[in-house]
């Protein structure tokens, strides 16, 4: 897909959408939306990047040992933070009471651990977006049908 | 801090799959020993755990400690104990045999993925088992139907997709039946959790009856699906057939047996008897156990890929599994719940001996197995064991289980079941006789050669006597298990 | 008109229904596969469509912490549960298209009653 | 593979090391005999000074009281099994002598449990095993039977050993004997059902072994038959066994019938159940059709013991169980008029006449065999019908069927002996001649004059002449008959001329063998027929001696085996005391009713050799299994074209073997064609619609609920 339009413009576009998403996992405690939704905005940016660019130049941004590690590093993280709760507090992903601090309801900074566990959400679901996809082309590939490159 | 065993238990299971893929730089065997480390202490655990949970009761356990109204809650009765305990052993037996196993088809760089996908099931398994949320259950039985359907399909053969393909279909409206049973209830009573929607529900029902019928409906629908019971198995010949012998003995024993837990805790946790007896379930579930009885055991005699015929005789054990569960009492339960043990060390057995001739002779067809024992004695011991199991021979567990199956149905005033027990016995004579004749007798070599017989790896061979072991001492002592799961039975309150 | 009302109430519910029996057919009825995934897919959203409305709650506001005690926050908890279910079926669905794939590659077909053909014809020439 | 005896200075040696051996243990297992006699006939006072023995006396006491004999019983043969395994094809002179020596063993050990037996009995609980718990009872039934198998089985193991040495896989052949033998030892030791159900089931796989040991097509076909009925019977055990535990709570073998009383019907379904589930082994009528078959084909020392021993197990468990759980308690009947007998009185009329058809049928049949062994496996037949009508008078008359009870008991051992006697002397013959078909023999008594003389002895007694075993407990049965319809239908006045008919045919079928075999001129000479003796003839020579014996002296087994037996059994003790006590054998009538017979058989004889009756073959696709079978065919056929159609790719060969009158093709063959076709239509069209499946049963479902809703 050589053109240069939309190549042009997806470059102007592919930091505005991963900032949204990057807004709207960090929003994700206190309005609609979270981990997920973000991290599905996130992979869609690399996707469309993927479309425009072919898979190659792609892979260079964000490599498959790449995504392999963000994909097992977000549920460690995850993991990781319910453990917290488990050893200060008798539960696994135990929130307030493990001593994550409330903060102010309402705000961008409260809800105890909730932030981290979306944004190791967010890293999870993008990735697993991500290599989903470049798996997929990747099988097209080995057919005769030479997809998109 | 025993009451964190089972959650530890998943996070073992969850944090092997993920340092697996980190291994893969060094040699594979540090990946198969880690493996191996790992599910001996989680069946170290569950051990405990039975022995805690008989003498202090279930584990209920609140995930970041919110109330069980809104969050998720684990509850670890006597059953899911026994259960858990029963899976994480079979799986580190089949473990031991995949260890050997190491060409069936698959290639050389999925190994770490078949174990990578080996962990998450697990971990999806005893997370189905120890849940006490009905939602919960369905993502469980969600990230096992994708994995499942990836082991399936990891030989990257040409009939293994369209197979995996059948899988995957089947199951998607399963789960969504499920699903739209849960959300039908979740309408009626505003819970999910298992406690409180069946609170909530004992004193509405009468009001939503035809919520809780269609709700009932589709989600005994969708687990029956999942679970292989007669008229909903059309997926599990194939997948049987085509998947590596190990993911079928995990896909069969496990696997399909865990889904019964689930409708199990459907059944007698959520609905209870008032509810079921009024829309006459119990019926509605001996005719589908029996013709399954019957029909799976008609269609194995037709086949002529013995896999396939295992998979087929696999449904007609299920429909076992469901006549005890259709009794409704606790004699039928614990029949159910010992056959569930007994199939799987048996289907187990019958898919790894199998599966080593596989391995070593790369012959599929029933036909083929004249003269086998006089190559292979031991594998084929183990797979005569474990089919005159399958017949309900004395002295083999499933003598046990077609012995109390029968005291179940008459004590359910259901004489005459007996006589689809004793058929369907026959049937399975029928199609497993003559392959262990012609492997002990037909076509014998003219001579001998000591140094060849049974030249197979060491871990398959342990994996399957272990298993035989296992059929004859519960066969034997069956009081081993049988207290216990007759105590488990007895704490869902039926008759 | 007691009809019409009860229709307007329900229509969420109607609507559900509606698309699963939508998606049924075509999973019944469709030989191609992409299609029956298609219907699958269908069936899914009215599940959720199905969840949604259950935890509707007529002048509602979304549940975001709101200055004024007295506002009636719609149930969070069906939309909660509906994520987790998009999730699963999106990556079934995933999962699905890319066997599609693959199954095209070695059988040329994904035409279920050829496919269903081909396989039988390949088990008797073995 | 074979063990012939090895050459020395390129001669066979006369006598081998291990011929000697077993003649001398032959000798021992006889004066072991002779002082258990003496000592209890109190010939010389050795009965009374007993106990004067001191220690020896009570250390026998002591073992004979030993609680765990019976297991210890079932042990000996199974590691007797595993020696043999360990010594396999590379010693056996020591494999065979393990063989024999254990199973002699088991006989010392069965004499020393007399003391226990005779008295109190040897009990022995297992629990916990099998979940409801194993439990072991010897009374004097049990031990008559356990005694005589295992002289029995010792004799055909000092046979086998000789006969084997031609055959391949000895060691095979001997590690599953050996197994067989403790399974039965069990079955007959056994204290309740369950325990009873699993030697039985073990024996069934260990003798289906024995059966098809020839590895041949045939031997496939006839042990195919054989187990697949074999588990049938277990099944319906199991049936039974089921039934009885849930409505009565106890398997062992005590009196049930006050609970039994009040099940209604189901009491009679229950003992179907075990009569046809013995009965499939016991070979009766209808359900014989494995024995002829899996006799010609297994080795003779296998169809010896089957016919020997095995049978008579099948027997041995429908008079067990008919005797105990459907009697009354011994110390709560005095009267024969107790409305309680009503029960076994149904049972037992249903009983004998099974028996009576069995009888009828297996003679026909073997009239017109001309394979030896195939006669002689009909006449198993026959005879285990003479058992089952003991069996059925003993119960059909209830508080004074002892007759019935003690003629079942004798012909069981009787028969044992001498049939085994005669499966062996056929061996002997094919042994030397490689030949079973009767015609073509003849005139042979001269180069084996034993082997004659003992086949006389053993056709002597199954024939029922005077001063042999035959004639004492036919005329048991025949008292036992006549009783019957005196006290109870006179309809039975047929069965005592079917039972004189019957035996009349016997008679002349014997003829028939002997004068066949050994008498008939030929002009084969055998010129290859060496004469040697080994240990071989001495165990036909000790069985000869046991059946003239026991013509002899019919007394003794009376009143030290069955009597007490019967004492232990709920029979009225005046009845037993003045009928069977004071039993006279050889009265005139008896005589007299035993000369008609022979007069009969030998009339038979002449009018059959002289009219060609016993060649007349009846068609094949008249046989009664083909014709019991059709309609099932038709409707396998019929369902196949259905499904057929016109697009069903299936060829016509397939689809007339379902049909075809080939009586070689099984039941079990036809059916799996139907089921192929079948399967072929299933995934082919069906299998496609998973989610029209789907759909359709979940309507189904919904419906179901919603009418269970509505009303």
């Amino acid at each position: 897909m050589d053109d240069r339009i939309v190549k042009s413009i997806t470059r102007l576009v592919i930091p505005f959408i991963q900032l949204y998403g990057i807004f709207i996992i960090l929003h994700g405690h206190i309005t609609p939306g979270g981990g997920f939704s973000g991290g599905t905005l996130i992979g869609t940016s690399l996707i469309l990047y993927t479309l425009v660019f072919g898979l190659l130049p792609s892979k260079k941004k964000f490599s498959h040992r790449m995504s392999q590690i963000a994909e097992s590093g977000g549920i460690v993280i995850y993991v990781g933070i319910g453990l917290i709760g488990l050893f200060l507090s008798g539960q696994f992903l135990t929130n307030l009471d493990a001593g994550f601090p409330i903060g102010e309801p309402g705000e961008l900074f409260s809800a105890g651990m909730i932030p981290l566990l979306m944004i190791t959400i967010g890293i999870k679901v993008a990735s697993t977006m991500v290599s989903l996809f470049h798996l997929l082309i990747e099988g097209d590939l080995d057919a005769d049908h030479p997809g998109i490159r | 801090m025993i009451n964190q065993l089972p959650i530890i238990n998943m996070l073992i299971f969850l944090a092997t799959a993920l340092i697996i893929p980190l291994l893969s730089k060094r040699t594979f065997k540090i990946t198969l020993i880690f493996g191996f480390i790992m599910l001996l202490c989680v069946v170290t655990s569950s051990f405990f755990l039975i022995f805690h949970i008989a003498e202090h009761g279930a584990i209920l356990y609140q995930f970041g400690g919110h109330d069980s109204k809104i969050g998720i809650e684990f509850k670890v009765d006597l059953m899911a104990a026994i259960i858990g305990l029963f899976v994480v052993g079979l799986t580190t037996i089949i473990y031991i045999y995949s260890c050997g196993d190491e060409t069936e088809g698959v290639e050389q760089k999925e190994y770490g993925r078949y174990y990578i996908l080996l962990f998450i099931i697990l971990f999806a398994i005893l997370g189905i088992i120890y849940t006490n949320d009905l939602f919960n259950a369905y993502v469980f039985m969600e990230i096992i139907s994708i994995t499942t359907c990836s082991i399936i399909s990891i030989k990257r053969k040409k009939e293994t997709y369209a197979a995996s393909f059948r899988y995957v279909m089947l199951n998607e409206i399963g789960s969504l039946s499920y699903l739209f049973g849960v959300a039908l209830i979740y309408m009626v009573t505003g819970y999910t959790n298992i406690d409180w929607v069946s609170q909530s529900i004992q004193s509405i029902w009468q009001l939503y009856s035809i919520n809780i019928i269609i709700a009932l409906g589709f989600m005994i629908v969708g687990i029956g699906i999942k679970a292989a019971i007669f008229p909903f198995h059309i997926w599990l010949p194939d997948a049987h057939a085509s998947a590596p012998s190990s993911s079928s003995a995990i896909l069969s024993s496990i696997i399909v047996k865990v889904y019964i837990v689930v409708l199990i805790k459907l059944l007698f946790k959520v609905f209870k008897l008032d509810i079921l007896n009024h829309f006459h379930v119990s019926t509605i579930l001996v005719i589908v156990a029996a013709t399954g009885m019957i029909m799976g055991s008609i269609f194995a005699i037709a086949q002529k890929d013995i896999k396939r015929m295992l998979g087929y005789s696999s449904i007609s054990q299920i429909g076992y599994i469901v006549m005890g569960i259709a009794m409704f009492s606790s004699l039928g339960l614990a029949s159910a719940m010992f056959h569930i043990i007994s199939h799987g060390l048996m289907k187990a057995a019958l898919f790894l001996s199998v599966g080593i001739v596989i391995y070593k002779k790369k012959i599929k067809k029933k036909n083929d197995f004249e003269g086998l024992a006089y190559e292979m004695p031991i594998t084929m011991s183990v797979f005569t064991i474990a089919a005159l199991g399958m017949i309900g021979i004395p002295l083999t567990s499933g003598f046990i289980s077609k012995l109390t199956l029968g005291m179940a149905s008459l004590d359910h005033r259901q004489g005459y079941l007996i006589i689809i027990v004793v058929l369907s016995g026959l049937l399975n004579v029928i199609y497993y006789l003559p392959i262990i004749i012609s492997s002990f007798l037909k076509s014998e070599p003219n001579t001998y050669h000591p140094f060849k017989i049974e030249k197979v790896p060491w871990p398959m061979l342990t994996s399957v006597i272990l298993l035989g072991i296992g059929i004859l001492t519960f066969g034997i002592f069956p009081n081993l298990i049988m207290n216990m799961i007759t105590q488990a039975a007895e704490l869902f309150g039926l008759i | 008109m007691q009809i019409i009302q009860a229709f307007v109430d329900h229509i969420n519910f109607i609507g559900a229904v509606a698309l699963f029996l939508i998606g049924l057919h075509t999973v019944v009825t469709k030989k191609n596969l992409i299609k029956r995934i298609m219907g699958l897919n269908i069936m899914g959203t009215s599940i959720f469509l199905f969840l949604v409305a259950i935890g509707n709650v007529t002048g509602g506001v979304p549940p975001i912490l709101q200055q004024d005690p007295n506002v009636n926050y719609i149930n969070p908890i069906p939309s909660v549960l509906i994520l987790t279910g998009i999730v699963v079926v999106v990556s079934m669905t995933v999962y699905s298209l890319s066997l599609t794939i693959k199954i095209y590659e070695m059988y040329g077909t994904i035409n279920q009653d050829e496919l269903t053909y081909l396989i039988r014809e390949e088990e008797i020439h073995d | 593979m074979t063990c012939d005896i090895p050459e020395i200075d390129g001669k066979k040696k006369f006598f081998s090391y291990l011929t000697v051996q077993s003649t001398i243990l032959i000798i021992i297992m006889l004066l072991m005999v002779l002082a258990f006699v003496l000592i209890k006939e109190n010939v010389f006072g050795l009965g009374e000074n007993a106990e004067n023995l001191g220690v020896i006396y009570k250390a026998f006491m002591a073992v004979s009281r030993y609680e765990f004999l019976p297991l210890i019983l079932i042990g000996i043969p199974i590691l007797g099994s595993m020696i043999q395994l360990l010594y396999g094809e590379r010693s056996c002179f020591r494999r065979d002598r393990s063989v024999i020596f254990m199973t002699f063993l088991t006989i010392v050990l069965i004499f020393m449990m007399y003391p226990a037996a005779s008295t109190t009995g040897l009990k022995l609980k297992i629990p916990e095993v099998l979940g409801l718990g194993l439990s072991f009872h010897i009374d004097m039934l049990g031990y008559t039977v356990l005694l005589f198998s295992s002289i029995i089985w010792f004799l055909v193991m000092v046979y086998a050993h000789e006969y084997m040495k031609k055959e391949r896989h000895c060691t095979r052949f001997f590690f599953f004997i050996a197994l067989t033998y403790s399974a039965v030892l069990g079955t007959i030791m056994s204290g309740d059902l369950l325990t009873m159900f699993l030697f039985f089931e073990i024996m069934t796989f260990t003798s289906y072994m024995l059966v098809v040991h020839g590895q041949k097509e045939d031997s496939y076909r006839a042990g195919q038959n054989y187990i697949v009925m074999g588990l049938i019977g277990g099944f319906l055990i199991l049936a039974a066994l089921l039934l009885i535990y849930f409505n009565i709570g106890d398997l062992s073998f005590v009196s049930a019938i006050t609970r039994l009383g009040a099940l209604g019907n189901l009491r009679y379904w229950i003992i179907g159940l075990l009569v046809l589930g013995f009965g499939i082994k016991a070979g009766m009528a209808p359900v014989h059709v494995w024995l002829p078959r899996a006799h010609p084909v297994a080795p003779t020392p296998a169809s010896a013991l089957l016919s020997g021993v095995m049978i008579k197990v099948g027997a041995f468990g429908i008079l067990r169980v008919a005797t105990s759980y459907y009697f009354p308690p011994k110390n709560q009947v005095t009267d024969y008029l107790d409305p309680i007998w009503k029960t076994s009185e149904n049972i037992g009329a249903a009983i004998i006449w099974f028996g009576i058809i069995t009888m009828a049928i297996g003679v026909f049949y073997a009239l017109q065999q001309s394979n030896m062994k195939k006669m002689l496996a009909y006449h198993s037949v026959s005879q285990m019908g003479y058992i089952i009508v003991g069996i059925g008078i003993a119960v059909y008359l209830g508080y004074r069927g002892a007759m019935g009870y003690t003629g079942a008991i004798y012909h069981i051992i009787n028969h044992g002996l001498f049939k085994s006697l005669l499966f062996m002397v056929v061996g002997v013959v094919y042994y030397h001649t490689h030949e079973y078909d009767m015609y073509k023999l003849g005139g042979l008594w001269k180069k084996l004059p034993l082997t004659a003389t003992v086949c006389l002895i053993a056709c002597f007694g199954i024939s029922g002449i005077p001063l042999f075993n035959g004639f004492i407990s036919k005329s048991i049965l025949h008292h036992g008959l006549i009783e019957a319809f005196e006290y109870g239908d006179p309809s039975f006045k047929f069965a005592e001329i079917m039972f004189m008919i019957v035996s009349a045919g016997t008679v002349c079928s014997f003829i028939k063998l002997f004068y066949y075999v050994f008498i008939q001129k030929t002009d084969n000479t055998y010129p290859d027929l060496k004469r040697s003796y080994t240990s071989l003839d001495s165990a036909l020579a000790t069985i000869g001696l046991f059946i003239v014996l026991i013509g002899l002296f019919p007394r003794f087994l009376l009143e030290h085996f069955i009597i007490p037996a019967m004492n232990q059994t709920t029979y009225d003790p005046e009845f037993i005391d003045h009928y069977i006590g004071h039993m006279k054998f050889f009265t005139g009538e008896d005589l007299l009713s035993m000369l008609y017979v022979l007069i009969g058989g030998a009339l038979i004889f002449v009018l059959g050799t002289k009219f060609n009756w016993f060649h007349l073959k009846i068609p094949k696709w008249l046989s009664l299994e083909y014709l019991f079978f059709l309609p099932g065919y038709l409707l396998m056929r019929n369902t196949c074209k259905i499904l057929y159609g016109d697009r069903c790719p299936i060829d016509d060969i397939e689809m007339n073997t379902v049909t075809s009158r080939d009586e070689n093709i099984g039941f079990i063959e036809r059916f799996v064609v139907t089921l192929n076709v079948l399967n072929r239509r299933y995934e082919r069209s069906i299998i496609q619609a998973d989610a029209l499946i789907y759909t359709v049963s979940m309507l189904i479902i919904l419906v179901f609920m919603f009418i269970f809703n509505v009303f």
